[in-house]
């Protein structure tokens, strides 16, 4: 590969042409957002029939699911782009690793707090020392260390550095955790939605299901890119193309 | 269509305060979060104008 | 020979030295000399490869040090603010304990005359933690001694030292720069050695 | 390799020093296993099935207390600096370190265990397996603890920063750790979690000194 | 008075340039505590009998951790000298210290108690109690601490040493704390042991600083 | 006045100095001189009632210090080795508390003022840490300047500083003992000022 590709291709992880883009890319994807998300609340409340078992209680599926994954899917896009901080030592990588943790964080936040909601009317009880439950709130654990671990060290490089090691630590620990679930009796519901077997929940509440999740995610890059504008800013406020930029000099 | 009226959609047949509670929190925070992430953004854009500002002022 | 082209290096903000070139040969040395704050520390921090410049190179007989890692370790000894001696031990085990590391080995006799040539004579076993500030810093000089590196790259060694410390210090750089080694170090004081460079920053 | 030795023997020598460190060490895990009869209540029965989880929680408190000593003297004190400037590799001087810390701290804690484990009425087999994990798992602790050490190194609010990173990072250990005694009380077989417990334990000795000195040496850029 | 209410204000915005010092005090409380059922097992039942025991054993160690940093970094760096050498009298400047400590560790337990109460299952009259108790307790914690702090100041191992020292001092805290609750779930009445705990505190308020105080003049002797 | 009558001090099994007298008045300074681990350091500790002899009397205007405690401490500041500025806070926050901890109020302009005095100027809002070894000593003296203390026990003041800084501090010593301070400090470095007297341990 000629020298020249790579630095063409590094061109998009440098901050300098991502800040743009970003700003541009952010309205399509709360687009985006609301498109997946109005007919899937239609979905959840006015389609989804009530359940015979759970009656309306049910309903809670429809942001408890999208936020479990997302919890889970959000870890591992921020260790990858950790690692690739890591690895490439490109600047960009670390701001979006910096810039996805909270969004994680409050993303596990939600599906500890639905499924406590959840619990209390179907179980009984708020929470329960669950295999699930617990390799959540230890992957809540693991989000709240990698801010506090970043928030602690002033240089900025510094703590994408040690911000990405612990990130890659962390994703090797977050398999054993879930896995872990065989291990131990569980009153949480296994996984009911898998590629390779046939779906046992209703085709209705599969599709709200979906829908939601896919909000969920637009919602989640749609953050992201808005807070790592702002960290872009906040690192590069001395280059001169920051000065440059129109936002600044008006 | 589940509900014959609003009320009994606000009650949520006796659930209401647990999936109004799930929903309202995940709405409070995602509406919540941007507005922060953008203030974060127009913070650092406030301070980045004055200081061109002074800048400007310096070299008149 | 050690030569550092283009160095600068950042702050938070602040710059605080560019496009700062250097070569030193060896029979040299060079003083470093600036106001507080100016940048040695941060200087002779990049130049031991301790941490990596804003911009620029160094080269140890022109080789990139980067590229040659610990064979550089091998012909450098850096001494910064900090004593690196352990509070615990005593001067004696400090010593031996330390040259173990550096791999080369040091038998009894040879320690305990260095330490007696620095005037820790009968401090040989006491813990470090009961020694006078001056003291503290007595050790390391001790370990100036033994060590064999090409290049010694000390950050304000006399602080602390008194006039006859300052001046065993003061021969013993010359005794290695005439031996054909090098010599970085920063101090406020001036210091009358012959072959001296200085650069101020 | 002789590098190896000289750090390990440093460090041995540094603990001796400071006997008091490590006996204490010994005895902070000794009183929280005790404090839980205290705040629980004198129940046999209750008191056997909690034991393994708490044996193992009290191990896990013990060995990250002193983690934060790690390696923050040798950084307070300017002879890490000296470390990764010296002519042998760094992780291999890291390795050193981990060693020392696992026969100061994680090896009294396996030694001891056992007689802790009769006070909770526990039977000779459930003691064996107990040691066994603890062998197991107490050098695992250590590898993890010290990531976790090199990370938090001269950060504000090192000591409990550096608990909240790492006691999530033992959950695994300590899940299958105190799961295999109780796996052997229950009558179901220990060997599946011991054999966990034992892969987790390779997989820490490549990565953990590897990540160690990668956070090491970024903590005195 | 003013000195004070000055090294009040003093450690509050230290502790506010650390932020995350007090936020990981916070989850380090969590994570002890949710460490247990991990070890344990997830019985709710079981769980909800050790419920008070946890909290409390975990109240304890959170409060320790945050101890050693009490007056060991103005050690350090020479400001608790200039304390000594100030003309505010030393008691009032060290009862400043301790209020600083427990408004930045105690007071979070306090509040975040409950919620974990709810995780063990614990009902609304278990969880007030548990409050009130931690409410009495946590004071006296970071009285008890402060002592331990000062004696083990620049004694080396001080952190270990320290956790020796204060663990014993706490067990009429943990037994009159999670007795407290105990009792409550089990019908008997929290009064007796809520009250115990009130005299407690107040002897330690009036022994602690000074023997605090006496303790720091001979660490800097 | 500072009077001090057979003085001696004991370290391990070592004398460091037995049958000491001084008496400084005021308008007078004393320097205290003498090798590395002479005890110099020592001597300055139980002046300022840190440590106490182990035989011997000190008094202030001629009570015994022991009796006058608080009243002591308002009257003296004492610099040790150890700079007594927190990392985390910023120079002029150290600068503020420590002051409203000596029960002086002093307001923000003069807290700038002395700090940009000390060549702190930009720096007042950086973390201490992030400071030069020179820059963190020159908070130091920024704290010398603003508070009154009729004696002052300064243990080797000089270090790390630049020229500049050193002839700033001379003129602060200067004016202190004009104005009928008493100033006691250690220091290898000679000092040309008037009025001083010289003890040698
Ligand atoms: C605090 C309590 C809870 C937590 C932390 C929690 C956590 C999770 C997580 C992490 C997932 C994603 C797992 C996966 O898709 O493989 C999930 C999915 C799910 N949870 Fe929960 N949960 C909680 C409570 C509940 C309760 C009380 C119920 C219902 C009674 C429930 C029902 C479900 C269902 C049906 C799924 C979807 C499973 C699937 O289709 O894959 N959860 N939960
Ligand atoms: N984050 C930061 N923001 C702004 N300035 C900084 C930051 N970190 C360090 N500095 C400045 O960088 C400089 C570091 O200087 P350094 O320690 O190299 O000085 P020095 O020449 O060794 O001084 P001294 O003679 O006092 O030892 C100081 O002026 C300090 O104020
Ligand atoms: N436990 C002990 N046993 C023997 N000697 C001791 C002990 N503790 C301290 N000393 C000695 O007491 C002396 C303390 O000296 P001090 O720190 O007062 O010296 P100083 O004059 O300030 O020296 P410097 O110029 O180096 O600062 C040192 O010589 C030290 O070796
Ligand atoms: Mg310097
Ligand atoms: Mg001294």
């Amino acid at each position: 590969m000629s020298n020249n590709k790579i630095i063409h291709w590094f061109k998009f992880a440098s901050p300098q042409s991502f800040y743009p883009l970003a700003g541009k890319m952010i309205p399509w994807f709360w687009g985006l957002t609301a498109v997946f998300l109005i007919p899937g609340l239609w979905i959840s409340f006015f389609v989804a029939p009530t359940d015979f078992q759970q009656g309306e209680g049910y309903r809670i599926i429809f942001i408890h699911v999208p936020a479990a994954w997302m919890s889970m899917f959000i870890y591992l896009v921020m260790a990858t782009w950790a690692g690739l901080g890591l690895a490439l030592n490109t600047r960009l990588s670390g701001m979006m690793a910096q810039a996805l943790a909270p969004t994680g964080a409050i993303m596990a936040f939600l599906s500890l707090w639905t499924g406590a909601l959840w619990g209390k009317p179907m179980w009984g009880a708020w929470w329960v020392w669950d295999a699930r439950l617990t390799s959540a709130l230890i992957l809540f654990f693991l989000y709240i260390g990698f801010i506090a671990l970043q928030a602690a060290i002033d240089d900025a490089r510094r703590a994408d550095k040690a911000g990405a090691i612990l990130a890659l630590v962390g994703v090797v620990n977050v398999p054993i955790i879930y896995f872990s679930v065989k291990w131990w009796n569980t009153l949480h519901q296994g996984a009911s939605v898998s590629l390779t077997k046939a779906p046992t929940m209703a085709t209705t509440m599969l599709w709200g299901m979906l829908l939601m999740a896919l909000a969920f995610w637009m919602y989640s890059i749609a953050v992201a890119l808005t807070r790592v504008r702002a960290i872009i800013l906040e690192r590069e406020a001395h280059t001169e193309w920051v000065k440059e930029l129109d936002e600044v000099k008006a | 269509m589940n509900w014959g009226s609003p009320a009994e959609f606000f009650a949520m047949g006796g659930y209401g305060l647990y999936v109004w509670g799930s929903f309202g929190v995940c709405a409070v925070l995602m509406i919540v979060e941007p507005i922060l992430a953008s203030r974060r953004r127009s913070d650092i854009l406030r301070s980045l104008r004055r200081e061109s500002l002074a800048d400007k002022l310096d070299s008149q | 020979m050690l030569t550092a082209t283009g160095l600068s290096c950042v702050r938070g903000e602040r710059c605080l030295f560019s496009g700062l070139d250097l070569a030193v040969e060896p029979g040299e040395w060079l003083h470093v000399q600036g106001e507080n704050g100016a940048g040695k520390t941060s200087l002779l921090r990049i130049l031991a490869s301790l941490s990596p410049p804003a911009e620029g190179e160094i080269r140890w007989e022109n080789t990139p040090i980067k590229a040659l890692a610990e064979d550089y370790y091998r012909d450098m000894l850096f001494l910064g603010h900090h004593g690196a001696v352990k509070e615990d031990l005593t001067p004696f085990e400090n010593l031996t304990l330390s040259s173990k590391l550096d791999g080369t080995a040091l038998d009894e006799a040879a320690a305990l005359k260095a330490l007696a040539r620095f005037g820790l004579r009968g401090r040989e076993d006491l813990a470090v933690r009961f020694l006078s500030a001056g003291q503290k810093r007595r050790v390391l000089l001790a370990r100036l001694a033994v060590r064999q590196a090409a290049l010694w790259i000390l950050d304000e060694p006399f602080t602390a030292l008194d006039v006859k410390a300052v001046d065993m210090l003061s021969s013993l750089i010359e005794e290695h720069v005439k031996a054909g080694g090098i010599c970085i170090l920063t101090s406020h004081q001036s210091m009358p050695l012959p072959n001296g460079k200085v650069l101020k920053i | 390799m002789n590098a190896v030795t000289a750090i390990i023997h440093r460090d041995l020598l540094l603990a001796m020093r400071r006997k008091s460190e490590v006996l204490t060490a010994l005895f902070f895990f000794i009183i929280v296993v005790s404090l839980f009869p205290l705040g629980i209540g004198p129940e046999t029965a209750l008191l056997r099935t909690i034991a393994p989880g708490i044996l193992w929680v009290a191990a896990l408190l013990a060995t990250m207390l002193g983690l934060a000593r790690l390696f923050a003297p040798d950084h307070a004190d300017g002879t890490l600096e000296q470390m990764v400037l010296a002519p042998a590799p760094l992780g291999l001087l890291v390795t050193g370190k981990i060693i020392a810390h696992w026969i100061t701290t994680g090896l009294p804690l396996v030694l001891l265990a056992p007689v802790l484990g009769i006070q909770f009425d526990l039977d000779s087999g459930a003691l064996g397996i107990l040691v066994v994990a603890l062998l197991l798992g107490t050098p695992l602790l250590s590898l993890i603890g010290a990531i976790g050490a090199a990370l938090t190194l001269g950060v504000r609010g090192g000591g409990v920063l550096l608990s909240v990173l790492v006691l999530p990072l033992y959950v695994p250990a300590l899940i299958f750790g105190a799961g295999a005694v109780e796996a052997h009380i229950s009558g179901l077989g220990a060997g599946g979690h011991l054999s966990l417990l034992a892969a987790l334990l390779a997989l820490a000795v490549f990565f953990a000194p590897w990540a160690t000195t990668a956070a090491l040496r970024i903590a005195l850029e």
